[in-house]
């Protein structure tokens, strides 16, 4: 059963989250919310993070909304950003959730 | 049972410092009465949980020593008890100091219970 | 689908009231229902209706007692988190003989039980933590 | 040597309530003087009488009450970060038409100022988060 | 003037997900009334406090965008805005992005402003 | 003037606490209480960070309390382990504290 995994805190403060990579699954999605964000505005941060999730068949996502309240200018192509329409469809297109 | 659903609960945070653990005990405790199939998954700093060697609490005014209770998990048929082994391994504990008995999951066997299951509470 | 949410975040303190209640708006807009949302740990604050934020702040509480009417969500904080942080009703205050209650009467007070119900039934569990 | 604190972090869910009186009452031990408590961000629910803990769980209110007493320290509660959490006296009750009141009548209620005056007055200020 | 203490308010967090940044800001300026010597440090997220492209609050029920009080700090008189520059580098910004004219320090320079504090406030 | 550093968070959650001892000058203490104990149990979680304490010159401790409390097993000969005493006599002794 494919997962939506969210990711609400800091790349930089917790690296840890990110190697939790391996707990998921193909197919599975990655969507970035409130801290989460702040990677997106470096474009070495998520570098490798993506690669894997690449290599692993997992989507990433991250929400709008977070990224503009804290001006974050997205600097991955392979990251799509979401409004919360997107995250409500990402929820029901996924049997179930994962807030890590 | 036909119906019976896959709940897994999870363990992320050391004991004290904060209040998840305890807090994710008393839901594995009324979930297992719901008669579902439950399982706890330990893993990061969640597996300072079950460190056998933690004091008791000396003194009345003390923090509360809580992690005992894990031993009361299979008085409630609470049997399925993961252990991330990178997670225990980084963190200098071994599978024998553990306060309850457990089952060492790799990384890729982490990923296969949690794709099993039906709802992952995370606390 | 029925959706059912756990939120776990103080309120102020966290942007998951915030981000949970953006969700849940979002899914009823878009046909689904949100049967419950489950308020444990810090996140039984966002019950307290002594909060006062100023005017240009997202105040939770009334948020979420809006929410809930125009929806007819049910919202319930865990009776055993909200009595350790000193959030508790009418009835509590009686029972306790407290001089005092601050939860707001649009949320219940139940035990991790009503989280388990909602989850078991619901078509998805969405945590906010 | 007279040392003042902040404590920033939350009643049961952080264990800072906790560390902050364990030291305040080793300091008193060992003569010295602490000047006051400042309780600011989550640090406000300490003030929190409606409280309830289990017989055999750190109870921080009831902890910070008697060890005032006992050394005759001031506690200090941020008014604003207070009332954005909903923590409030009963003066503050009457002021904003509020019907209840949860804060306990050991606790003073007063802004950043008092941080900064005892900050700067003391021989030592340690922060706990 | 003699007697003048030495104050420095650290922002480690980014804005919004927690209260850290709006509540240290708030500290800040009541600290300014105290007429002593100012200092702020952004490091780590903190630097994302300062990010110049936040999006004004568009819908009344909004999350609040309180960052750009940071511009008022000139008219409190303070005016040592200090930026660890590796926090800023790794994190994609650069100085001439941020909301407020700031000093970069490298991290031995980190070191040596914090030595001169008399306190430090954390959040 | 010197300071006493306190650290709350775990070193396996938050690594940057531990490289912001690049902030900390010679002659400054660290303690280590609740869960930045945590690393104390394993050899190796601590030795590069108090290798580089020693080289500039700073102590470290941790909360004896915290380390019991968790039946931590302190590897380390160069961290000592002090009683709320202790802590008080780092406050005492240290002109200032900063909580990282």
């Amino acid at each position: 059963m494919s997962a939506l995994i969210t990711i609400t805190e800091s790349l930089f403060n917790r690296p840890s989250l990110y190697e939790q990579l391996a707990f998921a699954s193909n197919g599975d999605s990655i969507l970035l919310i409130q801290d989460a964000v702040l990677g997106l505005q470096s474009p070495i941060a998520l570098a490798s993070f993506l690669a894997k999730c690449d290599v692993q068949g997992i989507g990433v996502f991250a929400l709008q909304e977070d990224c503009d309240l804290r001006g974050i200018d997205n600097q991955y192509n392979t990251i799509s950003l979401v409004d919360y329409a997107g995250f409500v469809a990402l929820v029901v297109g996924n049997e179930k959730q994962i807030a890590w | 049972m036909v119906g019976k659903k896959k709940l897994l609960y999870v363990f992320e945070d050391g004991p004290y410092s904060g209040s998840a653990g305890i807090e994710a005990l008393d839901a594995v405790l009324i979930g297992a009465s719901f008669e579902q199939e439950i399982s706890l998954l330990f893993l990061n700093d969640g597996v300072f949980q079950l460190n056998a060697g933690q004091s008791a609490n000396s003194q009345p005014t003390g923090l509360k020593q809580y992690t005992n209770a894990f031993k009361a998990l299979s008085d409630f048929d609470v049997h399925q008890i993961f252990v991330h082994d990178l997670s225990l391994i980084a963190r200098g504990l071994s599978q024998k100091e553990l306060l309850i008995d457990t089952r060492l999951l790799d990384s890729p066997k982490v990923a296969q219970l949690i794709a099993q299951q039906d709802k992952v509470f995370t606390f | 689908m029925d959706i059912n949410l756990i939120v776990n975040g103080a309120a102020y303190s966290r942007q998951s009231a915030y981000t949970a209640l953006k969700f849940a708006e979002q899914a009823c807009d878009q046909g689904h229902s949100i049967s419950q949302v489950f308020f444990y740990r810090d996140g039984v604050s966002q019950g307290n209706f002594l909060a006062m934020t100023l005017a240009d702040e997202f105040n939770a509480v009334e948020a979420w007692v809006a929410f809930a009417r125009d929806h007819d969500v049910k919202l319930v904080v865990c009776v055993s988190a909200a009595e350790r942080r000193g959030i508790i009703n009418q009835q509590q205050q009686a029972e306790f003989g407290k001089p005092s209650a601050n939860l707001h009467p649009a949320f219940a007070v139940e035990g991790l039980g009503a989280m388990h119900d909602a989850s078991l039934s619901a078509n998805r569990t969405v945590t906010f933590r």
